[in-house]
């Protein structure tokens, strides 16, 4: 179990990192799709159907989406402009390796601290949370629903799904009044 | 320009229907089965998407109607929020109570609210993900 | 544990990706891939060694071990804001694409001072 | 019975799957590798999905295993040949070691680019 | 009756119902501002008859005190802003009136032409109400209140629509502005020390540093004020650039006035100074007189001439109130007096000058005094006042000065050893004064007269009385200095003293003489330079070689002078502005942190995850 | 009292709904509704406020109890912090709105305008009310994403450019605080405030708890623009329009940041000085740094958002002193003092920055140009917004006799008094810096010489002036929360909210 | 006609999906396929009417035996080609007349062919399919028509048209 | 025997991902990720059957549908064509 979820990571760092080196964007998103789906496997073996379907959607809706970016755009600019081709490259040039030595020493040190500071806490797969127990033993009962996690999702914290339902309303208002033709009515 | 080949257009039309289908079933059976309306609404939202992309948005006259797709999520969230706000209203009960009988666990009517709540939220994400996906194809930049 | 530090060093990747990309993009994606890391993260935590899936097979009938389901609602709501999310910066990032012709965000500094 | 045949259906898909993907790694273009992935890594899945129409009958799983093929097959052949169309259409070209094209001549359809 | 607490609250409810009033009834409104600020006067001289001590701001609260929370907020009310009649408060109030009546005055005739700014008729009585609450409290919180308000409308009494005026409200407000946050710093260490807030219950030994921060943060506040070195440079920018009205209202008198109200609130009252911070204020008295005077040397504008003169001027009343013996005190209150009545007069008078001709320039002015008679008059009044040439004010107040610092050779500590320089320096301020005067009557007044000045009349009655009634105050209390205005009006500020060899100590004849002497020398000294047909570097420009001789030339010589030079070329670069300095620090931050935000995601991105390491480091 | 929490939600994001389904059709509906919903939100809270006699309100949203002391749904809670935070939040929200009315006639599509406005104060007004926090993080992901788009809403170049900034650091800082709620969750099993807040304080400091937290602090440090997190705020603060601008850096970055900052480490952790101290630290730097990057802008918007990232430093800094205070024992009522100032800092800064960005937003309506070398001269011709400014530049100087000065004392007196003497001449000095770039503000914009290039004939329509009135008033009469009667109704309550679990 | 057949099909894959019947699945299945035919029914293959006929159904089984024996045939191929070490393919993309006028049988026969040994169909432009075939063996047209298409296409000739 | 089944098919996953990262051009990424939902198709089922619960095929459909989609989209991207074309 934990060897395939190991197995799973390394599919997801490799698809991670090949998406964020990818030479042109379509390459890139869809490494980027490869994490996703095998964040869907990792869900699937981590017992967790339903985040597993809706990871699958979220993952393609996102992925359609970049795509339909990319294709508004023009091809030529889908590749990382070659640095060489700027003017002032060699400062361009190292101003990159220096984001990229302080972004390696950051997350060195990130890393580092993680595992010290977590140490402690319950390891992998071995501990019954307080609030666990309650779902489980009466989440149905209480809720009628044999899904717990749709139990919890609606009727425990409801108030939570109507949160998260606005938050995709409110990304539709944004993303509309993003893509409309003008913004002020003195350009029109 | 329309479309990609034949072939790619009659299986989406014959397909378009099925996953509009399925994607309703993962949004009524939320709390049986996995999915519910977050799911079942994005498959919904795809059914319409695979066959905009299959099709291009002229064939079916699909263009222009993000007005009524945005148009359906407000009412679909309005729902909700009137739902989750009905029990505050008629007083001794609380916000977002699950005020309805919870039926026999396992059913299809059972849990009370929840199945509507996930018809309602799979219906306003269906929209909301067809009015962003028709808002960026519709897009054209002033140039 | 090791998944723990695996799932993390997802995270970092994500991170990393933030600071050294330089088209809009990628930003974008690494934005979606620390995000990513941190739902397994909570589903790992959620996770119980021989847990069955949250999902009943009749109420009556519960299994001794099931795992933790509250943090698979959790995610469940923060995969949906990520979409969100992403879905804003990419209607940002093609209307800055037109604005700027270019998806390079070090060419994309009007704004400084 | 029915156990045989789920565990050689399931041995039989697994095989597939593997060809497909050795086919995936090893084939020379894009053409080439869809023929393989597509058709065996599709027929595996659905020896697998067939698998459980021979363990449980028409019960529960293998009503849904009976509705996964057809979808599967479907899904998959669609995809395959747009692949193939837009990877044709995008400029790719075939295998220096192919023998014929045929679509270079059809109408419309000069590649782009490289 | 509550004369006191009326003081406060009639000008500043007027004040602001004149801000309301539309600008077309800008007549009604300057008469309005007359009769209230008269009403305050007479209010301020009916205080003198009340009983001294503590009283109400408020009087019919004090018996309030139903109902639970409207109670609470009654008390703290009163708490806040109980007042404190003393003969100082009491008398410095009068002062304040006056000056607000005869600013008010001034401005009745301003009718037509529009008012120097807009509203200030208003604030002018606002100005009065909270500087009358700033004398009169004695919460310090209140106190700080309305010294903070004062700064406020400072800034509305010379906003104006040109460059220059702008910038020097923008410095003025600035600087005092600094000065409150200083105090607030000061009342904050004041409280750890003394859990008192009220300044009649204070009375702190200066041995503990947070005594010492406390009284210099206060003291800032005080020489900000009053436009003491360092912190005066507000105040020649003011009087270059703002309305003659507004600066012989505020920098030259009522600011002074809160200056060094509070400076003798510090000195005499809340702390008892050690002999170092004794050796400061006097040390900054006599800087302020030398640096002030210095400055004005070299003006070709007659506003900011007069704005330098403030300041030196200031440096006098510091001197004496540092001295800390009875005589110098009075001497310092009473040169407050003097000071604020011919400042006063010489701005108004300038306003006069400014009006008419229409140039402030001392170059391009000459010959007025057969055309403007009274504001000549007045004006030679004022000049010699100010200059200490006897028998006016100014000769009184400063002469107790010299008194003082020569009384303060007779005991111990830093600064008493040093006596003779601080004289010294008084005096050569004198003489530079009156040379610096007979520059300004003679460029303004006397001198060749001007084709294009012809046609100048005299300022309407309105404009002419204020001068005229000050000219014949600086003469009555010149006059009577000794016989009735030292020891009826201003011994009783603090504290009686014997007039021991007040006229006739040779000491202090001779050092008169030697000022007069001195200014005349250095006036006479020009005809022995030839005159200078160069470049102006004040200018810039090359002089225009027609133009007629003017007084102006001999000063330049004295700015071109060895040691001077370099003293002046740094003045004019604003080395000695605490001002300029803070902003060339500020701004050259701001410039360098403003690069560091170069726009470029990657790296505001990098600093967050900085930042967020920095935290881990702290804490784990 | 306690059914009334989940109507600051419900009747922002019902009517955001209503706008988005009919705004199109029915432009003037929500140009009128909306600020009347703030307005009655508004005189809800204050209400709310005048009556809060318990220490907590309690809800339990679907009435779910909690189950042997384990709160299996979600609570709202509400402390006199939280309705202070409701009375801001919706008194700026309707003045905004109010002033909106006629500046948003500039825009296209006002309608997605005022639901996007709608939604964020929702968001604001859940993250002010919960009692979870997962179920903070849900709100504050919804008034971060409202203001994401607001931001943007001109689809300008500068706008969409500082949007993306603004979405990505955004979004990083919400990774880092759902992370921090993943520990949390991790190491205690539990996602109620007050049942983590017990779970902490009965075990001892582990690790993995001050790891979430220093998650959580760079996180809000992020929302709340604190230095070195600050970078994005005076792009998107500058950009948005300007009645979102107000709202942005009048409630935004306080509900979001400040707030829940002030919320996990007064009330959710332990409290320990080393936390304390960090937070103090962060606070200064981010009142001097944004003070001096202020003064050194030209753009009227870009220096009022660099002087919000100083202000909130001095809310930072001073209830950081209070924390230190109490958590070495130091005395209580400097302690209470000092979180007073940095309250009603907070209160303050809502209305005096409000009011200089709808001046800003009037200066830009009239004259199209932020560019204040291009400006000058408008006192005359722009009387109200000119003297409104004036009001608010003064306020935020700390001039009396408006309420800025107040808090300011306040502020340095607590620091004094808590023997941070270098902290107070920090305070004085940036107080003094801050006086001088308003003074800017008012020089080149108001005074001095009328420029050719961007005059007016006239002021801004009513709505826009009377909004600008009546937050000047606010600036004035906020002044009168000095006196213990008023303080001791309004903001007190708050001071006790925090300092209560912290004792 | 064809919105009754679909309907028909829907309510088909709902009761695979639900796999249980009882009475508010069966209401819940009318109206979800109800509503499923009114958004999609008119996308439905053209010509249903023909489906009356029980033949074509057999012809269907048929159909799909044949389909099923050539995909796993394909897979074998491919296995072997993919196996040895040589590979021995010789790609190619070859122009394929197709007779069938039915629309949606065109498109079933691209996808056989996609599922058979060695061929995908690229495109198709009117009565041309393009295939992409792995083993090009031959070069006459006919020849190769008949392998690549001819074993399916009679069949759904018979089907569809 | 279904673990093993299990870990072959994550395994393959692997191999898909090499593809993808060998590319060289953007198609065969785009068909490796196909290749990759098919695979997953399979755990999907592999799992319903271990854990003995058919929902868990309904997430390999919903997968199909979805792989579709946006195989369909990254075919379109190819084929050079807006999305609304
Ligand atoms: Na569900
Ligand atoms: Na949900």
């Amino acid at each position: 179990m934990e060897e395939a979820l190991l197995f799973i990571l390394i599919i997801m760092l490799a698809g991670a990192l090949y998406a964020l080196y990818a030479k042109d964007l379509l390459s890139a998103v869809v490494s980027y799709g490869i994490v996703g789906f095998a964040l869907v496997i990792a869900f699937l073996l981590l017992q967790a159907p339903d985040l597993a379907i809706v990871q699958v959607v979220v993952e393609t809706i996102s992925l359609v989406i970049m795509i339909s970016v990319l294709i508004i755009s023009t091809r030529e600019d889908l590749q990382e402009t070659p640095v060489a081709k700027i003017k002032g490259a060699s400062y361009i040039q190292f101003r990159h390796m220096m984001y990229v030595a302080a972004a390696l020493v950051i997350t060195g040190l990130f890393l580092y601290f993680f595992v010290a500071s977590t140490a402690m806490l319950p390891a992998f797969g071995e501990h019954q949370t307080r609030m666990a127990t309650e779902y489980v033993q009466h989440g149905a009962e209480k809720t009628g629903a044999i899904n717990l996690v749709t139990g919890i999702v609606f009727d425990f914290r409801g108030y939570d799904t109507l949160g998260e339902a606005t938050v995709l309303f409110t990304a539709v208002i944004g993303v509309l009044a993003m893509l409309r033709l003008v913004g002020k009515k003195e350009e029109l | 320009m329309n479309g990609m080949s034949l072939i790619v257009k009659k299986i989406t039309q014959l397909m378009a229907g099925i996953i509009f289908l399925y994607g309703v079933y993962v949004m009524l059976h939320g709390h049986l089965t996995p999915g519910g309306g977050f799911a079942g609404g994005t498959i919904v939202a795809g059914s319409f998407i695979l066959l905009i992309v299959a099709n291009g948005i002229r064939v079916f006259g699909l263009h222009r109607e993000e007005q009524l797709s945005s148009a359906v999520e407000s009412i679909a969230i309005l729902v909700f929020l009137l739902l989750a706000t009905a029990g505050l209203l008629t007083g001794a009960m609380w916000f977002f109570q699950n005020y309805m009988p919870h039926g026999t666990p396992g059913n299809l009517v059972s849990a009370g609210l929840i199945p509507v709540y996930n018809l309602v939220v799979g219906t306003e994400v269906a929209a909301a993900l067809l009015t962003i996906f028709l808002g960026f194809v519709i897009y054209k930049a002033e140039d | 544990m090791v998944l723990f530090i695996m799932c993390f060093i997802l995270f970092l990747v994500g991170l990393y990706g933030v600071i050294t990309r330089r088209n809009l993009i990628k930003i974008i994606i690494a934005l979606s891939i620390m995000e990513y890391s941190l739902n397994l993260f909570f589903i790992l935590i959620g996770y119980r060694k021989g847990g069955e899936i949250p999902i009943l097979k009749d109420a009556g009938a519960v299994p001794p071990v099931v795992v933790d389901p509250l943090p698979q609602a959790m995610i469940l709501t923060a995969i949906v804001i990520g979409l969100a999310t992403t879905a804003l910066l990419l209607a940002i990032a093609i209307r800055l694409y037109r604005k700027y012709k270019t998806f390079d965000v070090s060419g994309i500094n009007a704004l400084k001072g | 019975m029915s156990d045989i045949l789920f565990y050689l259906l399931i041995g039989t898909g697994i095989l597939f799957d593997l060809f497909g993907c050795i086919g995936l790694l090893r084939l020379p273009d894009v053409y080439n590798r869809l023929q393989s992935a597509t058709k065996c890594v599709t027929l595996g899945t659905c020896c697998i999905a067939a698998s459980l129409l021979a363990r449980y009958g028409l019960a529960d799983f293998g009503l849904k295993a009976l509705l996964i093929i057809p979808l599967l097959f479907f899904t998959s052949t669609v995809a395959a040949h747009a692949l193939a169309r837009g990877s044709y259409k995008a400029g790719i070209r075939l295998w220096k070691g192919s023998v014929k094209d045929d679509y270079s001549k059809a109408e419309a359809n000069e590649p782009v680019k490289e | 009756m509550n004369a006191p607490g009326l003081i406060i609250i009639v000008p500043i409810l007027a004040g602001l119902l004149l801000l309301c009033l539309p600008s077309a009834l800008l007549r009604i409104k300057a008469w309005t501002a007359m009769a209230v600020s008269l009403f305050a006067l007479v209010l301020a001289f009916m205080a003198i008859g009340e009983e001294k001590g503590l009283t109400w701001m408020v009087p019919f609260l004090k018996d309030y005190t139903s109902g639970d929370a409207s109670g609470k907020l009654v008390t703290s009310l009163l708490r806040l802003t109980a007042l404190r009649l003393d003969a100082i408060s009491v008398w410095m109030t009068i002062l304040a009136a006056f000056y607000a009546w005869i600013v008010s005055v001034y401005t009745l005739s301003s009718g037509k032409e529009g008012e120097p700014v807009p509203n200030f008729h208003g604030y002018v009585l606002i100005t009065l109400g909270f500087a009358a609450g700033a004398l009169l409290c004695d919460h310090l919180l209140f106190f700080l209140f309305c010294w903070g308000v004062l700064g406020l409308t400072l800034f509305m009494l010379i906003r104006g629509n040109n460059d220059e005026q702008a910038a020097a409200a923008k410095k003025s407000l600035i600087m005092i502005g600094a000065s409150d946050s200083l105090m607030i710093l000061g009342i904050g260490l004041l409280w750890i020390v003394q859990p008192s807030m009220n300044i009649s219950g204070i009375h702190l030994g200066t041995d503990t540093p947070l005594a010492v921060g406390a009284f210099l943060c206060l003291l800032a506040g005080s020489l900000t004020k009053a436009g003491a070195f360092p912190f005066h440079t507000w105040v020649p920018d003011f009087a270059e650039t703002g309305p003659a009205a507004s600066s012989a209202f505020l920098p030259a008198s009522v600011d002074k006035l809160l200056g060094i109200y509070l400076l003798a609130r510090l000195c005499l009252g809340m702390f008892i100074l050690n002999e170092w911070l004794v050796f400061l204020i006097i040390l900054t008295g006599s800087v302020t007189i030398i640096a002030g005077v210095m400055m004005a040397l070299a003006q070709h504008k007659f506003k900011k001439l007069l704005g330098y003169h403030a300041v030196s001027q200031v440096g006098y009343m510091i001197l004496g109130i540092g001295i800390g013996t009875p005589v110098g005190i009075a001497g310092g209150l009473f040169h407050l007096f003097n000071n604020a009545l011919y400042k006063t007069g010489l701005f108004l008078s300038a306003g006069n000058v400014e009006k008419q001709t229409g140039t402030d320039d001392i170059d391009q002015t000459g010959g007025l005094a057969a055309f403007m008679p009274f504001t000549f008059a007045s004006s030679l009044v004022f000049a010699l006042a100010i200059s200490g040439v006897p028998p006016l004010n100014g000769f009184a107040s400063k002469w107790l000065i010299y008194q003082g610092v020569i009384d303060l050779g007779s005991q111990g500590g830093v600064s008493a050893t040093l006596w003779p320089l601080w004289l010294g320096m008084a005096v050569l301020g004198s003489a530079l004064t009156l040379a610096s005067f007979i520059k300004f009557l003679t460029g303004i007044f006397l001198g060749a007269r001007r084709e294009e000045l012809a046609s100048v009349k005299e300022s309407n009655g309105f404009r002419c009385t204020p001068p005229v009634i000050l000219a014949l105050l600086c003469l009555a209390s010149g006059i009577l200095a000794s016989g009735l205005v030292i020891p009826r009006m201003i011994m009783p500020l603090y504290q009686k003293f014997d007039f021991v060899g007040f006229w006739n100590s040779e000491l202090i004849s001779i050092l008169v003489i030697l000022s007069f002497v001195l200014g005349f020398l250095f006036y006479a000294m020009h005809k022995l330079v030839k005159i200078r047909v160069a470049e102006s570097f004040t200018g810039g420009e090359p002089k225009k070689e027609e133009k007629p001789v003017v007084v102006g030339d001999f000063y330049l010589n004295i700015t071109r002078a060895p040691f001077f030079e370099v003293i002046y070329r740094m003045a004019e670069k604003k080395w000695f502005d605490i001002y300029a300095w803070g902003k060339e620090l500020v701004l050259a931050t701001g410039k360098g942190l403003s690069i560091l935000h170069t726009g470029l995601l990657p790296l505001y991105v990098l600093w967050a995850a900085a930042g967020l390491i920095i935290l881990l480091l702290v804490f784990l | 009292m306690e059914a009334l929490l989940p109507l600051f939600v419900v009747i922002p994001l019902g009517f955001a709904f209503i706008t988005a389904l009919l705004g199109r059709y029915i432009p003037l509906f929500h140009r009128i509704a909306i600020p009347l919903v703030f307005l009655f939100l508004s005189v809800l809270s204050v209400w709310m406020m005048a009556n809060l006699r318990e220490t907590v309100l309690t809800y339990m949203v679907g009435g779910w109890e909690p189950v042997n002391g384990i709160p299996v749904g979600i609570h709202l809670s509400a402390d006199g912090f939280s309705v202070l935070l409701l009375v801001i939040i919706n008194s700026l929200a309707f003045l905004s709105a109010f002033y909106s009315y006629a500046y948003i006639e500039q825009y296209t599509s006002g309608h997605y305008f005022y639901a996007l406005f709608c939604l964020m104060v929702a968001g604001m007004n859940g993250v002010a009310v919960t009692g979870d926090i997962f179920n903070l993080y849900v709100f504050l992901e919804i008034a971060a994403i409202a203001s994401y788009a607001l931001v943007a809403f001109g689809i300008k170049k500068e706008e969409l450019e500082a949007s993306f900034k603004y979405q990505v650091l955004g979004g990083i800082g919400s990774l880092f605080i759902l992370f921090g709620i993943g520990v949390l969750y991790w190491a205690t099993g539990t996602l109620n405030m007050a049942d983590i807040h017990k779970i902490i304080g009965s075990t001892a400091v582990s690790p993995g708890i001050v790891f979430a937290g220093v998650l959580l602090l760079a996180g809000f440090g992020i929302k709340s623009a604190m230095v070195p997190f600050h970078s994005w705020l005076p792009d998107a603060h500058s950009s948005a329009p300007s009645p979102i601008s107000a709202m942005l850096s009048g409630v935004l970055i306080k509900s979001i940041g400040i707030y829940c900052l002030l919320r996990f480490f007064f009330n959710i952790f332990t409290a320990s000085s080393q936390v304390a101290y960090v937070i103090t630290t962060l606070g200064v730097a981010s009142m001097v740094i944004g003070a001096f990057l202020a003064i050194y802008q030209w753009d009227i918007k870009r220096l009022l958002a660099y002087s919000s990232i100083s202000q909130i430093g001095y809310v930072v800094m001073s209830a950081g002193i209070g924390l230190i205070l109490l958590c070495n024992h130091g005395d209580i009522h400097v302690a209470a003092l000092a979180i007073f100032g940095g309250i009603y800092h907070l209160m303050n800064h809502a209305f005096f920055k409000g009011l200089l960005f709808l001046n800003a937003g009037s200066l830009e309506y009239r004259l199209k140009t932020r560019n204040l070398l291009k400006m000058g001269g408008l006192a005359s011709s722009m009387p109200v917004t000119s003297s409104t400014s004036l009001v608010a530049s003064m306020a935020i100087a700390g001039i009396p006799p408006f309420n800025g000065f107040f808090s300011k004392l306040v502020i340095i007196v607590a620091a004094v008094k808590s023997g941070f003497y270098g902290l107070a001449i920090i305070a004085v000095i940036v107080s003094i810096i801050t006086l001088s770039l308003f003074l800017k503000f008012q020089r080149y914009a108001f005074y001095g010489k009328p420029s050719e290039s961007a005059t007016t004939e006239k002021d801004v329509p009513f709505s826009m002036e009377g909004t600008m009135i009546l937050l000047a008033v606010c600036c004035l009469l906020l002044s009168l929360l000095i006196f213990p009667f008023f303080r001791n109704l309004i903001l007190m309550p708050a001071v006790h909210a925090l300092m209560n679990a912290t004792i | 006609m064809k919105y009754i057949a679909y309907f028909i099909l829907c309510l088909i894959i709902w009761f695979l999906l639900t796999a249980r019947i009882y009475l508010e699945n069966i209401v819940a299945g009318i109206l979800v396929s109800g509503i499923t035919t009114l958004f999609f029914g008119r996308y439905f293959i053209e010509g249903v009417g023909k489906f009356l006929e029980p033949k074509r159904y057999f012809w269907l089984l048929v159909y799909l035996i044949m389909f099923i024996w050539e995909c796993i045939k394909a897979n074998f191929d491919v296995a072997y080609r993919v196996l040895h070490p040589a590979m021995p393919i010789r790609p190619g993309i070859v122009k394929v007349n197709v007779t069938i006028r039915s629309e949606f049988g065109k498109a079933i026969l691209a996808n056989s062919i996609t599922m058979t040994p060695g061929t995908i169909s690229v495109d198709l432009i009117g009565d041309t399919l393009y295939v992409h075939w792995i083993n090009v063996f031959t070069d006459d047209p006919g020849k190769y028509s008949r392998i690549v298409s001819g074993r399916f296409e009679n069949l759904l000739k018979k089907i569809f048209d | 025997m279904m673990n093993i089944a299990l870990y072959l098919l994550i395994a393959f996953c692997l191999l898909c991902l090499i593809r993808i990262i060998l590319g060289p051009t953007v198609a065969d990424r785009v068909v490796a990720i196909d290749i990759m939902g098919i695979l997953v198709v399979g755990i999907c089922i592999l799992l319903a059957e271990k854990t003995g619960r058919s929902f868990l095929i309904d997430v390999g459909m919903a997968w199909i549908i979805l792989s579709f989609i946006g195989t369909l989209t990254m075919a379109k991207y190819l084929e050079n064509k807006k999305l609304n074309e």
